[in-house]
């Protein structure tokens, strides 16, 4: 399915860009961060958070076709 | 008390002295409230290596940190026998020395608000999608770390 | 920073939103600072039995509650990493829904405040010699006793 | 000795003024309480504190001739 990933804080810097539209095989969480780091070493070497529809999703958390937060870790306050 | 109505958290630029003014008069006609406890938190100058930072640039998934914001209002509502609970957050650039974060949190007696107040500022630290980007004086920067 | 200097904690009335306000601003060159935390006591209308409190009238042994506020201002100093410690007290009537009772505490981080204000808080109410009267709403009173 | 019994709060109303001159013959807080105590029922019938030259005093602290604050419970805040 067709995912839009939203980055944040410095990932955005890292990747260079705010989004990107990528296809994937995976429908849970867990499996989109295995896919993404198979795809890109700066997966593998940044600490992320994916979201969507403004939950945390982790584990068997199911995909939904559409927009995903990938977060930095949080640094507010 | 509950509000199902999800507010906005957020003010550009540094949270001035005079909104904390405000938000205490606000209070006047809730004569249940005996204690409040307000904290707030200010950019420090922190030195890294040689470098100074002069400044935070806050960004945060907006929509998502409200109601993230909402559901730790109402956990804490259910926790704690608090009267009255608000949430602010900077976004934008706020300079060394003014107020980035303003939690305020009202109650009948001093216990409750010295329980809640520690709960609910490091749900705020560990769960809200904010980021902060320290600027140095020389203009480079570092992203912040939560301790 | 400790200070040999006794300071004055009483100010005539309640305590007006606008001097928190300006003690905040006033903290904005202190850079090393990233934490404030401020307790606020407001003064509540109690129901005892078919009566309602309408004011507090506050009276004290000034020259002492000011030399035991030093005290424990150096105790916490000696006690927690706090940067800034002030407090204030009414003195006189003070309406249902006005702030009686300021303290502020400052450091580099938040874990400092919220340790150290609760200890404060419980030091003044325990040793400092200020006694409050309350007067219902037909002008007959009680004396606050403190839980 | 002589001492200048200065009340506070609801002591004021109790005792219908805010200070009186007295003679005593004890020489510590507590034989003061004591004396105090054996003089008038509304001592025995209150709770109050005791202190000099800005200084709670009890049990063996040793009284000089002058002001003595005379206290209800406190309840600033």
């Amino acid at each position: 399915m067709d995912l839009k990933l939203r980055y944040h804080g410095r990932l955005i810097e890292l990747f260079g860009k705010p989004e990107e539209i990528i296809s994937v095989r995976s429908e849970t969480a867990d499996s989109l961060r295995k896919e993404l780091e198979a795809m890109d070493v700066r997966f593998r070497e940044s600490v992320f958070l994916l979201a969507q529809h403004h939950k945390i999703i982790t584990r068997d958390d199911t995909l939904t076709a559409g927009d995903v937060d990938v977060f930095p870790p949080f640094s507010g306050g | 008390m509950k509000n199902k109505k999800i507010k906005n958290i957020f003010i550009e630029g540094g949270i001035p002295p005079e909104k904390i003014a405000q938000s205490i008069s606000n209070h006047k006609s809730k004569t249940g409230i005996g204690a409040h406890d307000i904290f707030l938190g200010q950019v420090r100058a922190d030195k890294i290596g040689n470098k100074m930072v002069g400044a935070i640039e806050f960004s945060a998934q907006e929509e998502m940190a409200n109601e993230v914001c909402h559901e730790i209002r109402e956990a804490v509502f259910d926790k704690f026998p608090v009267n009255c609970l608000h949430i602010y957050h900077s976004l934008g650039k706020v300079v060394v020395g003014e107020i980035c974060f303003f939690v305020f949190v009202s109650s009948g007696h001093r216990d409750e608000v010295f329980e809640s107040m520690p709960f609910l500022v490091n749900e705020i630290k560990a769960k809200v999608p904010i980021f902060g980007k320290e600027i140095f004086e020389d203009e480079t920067h570092q992203w912040k770390i939560n301790k």
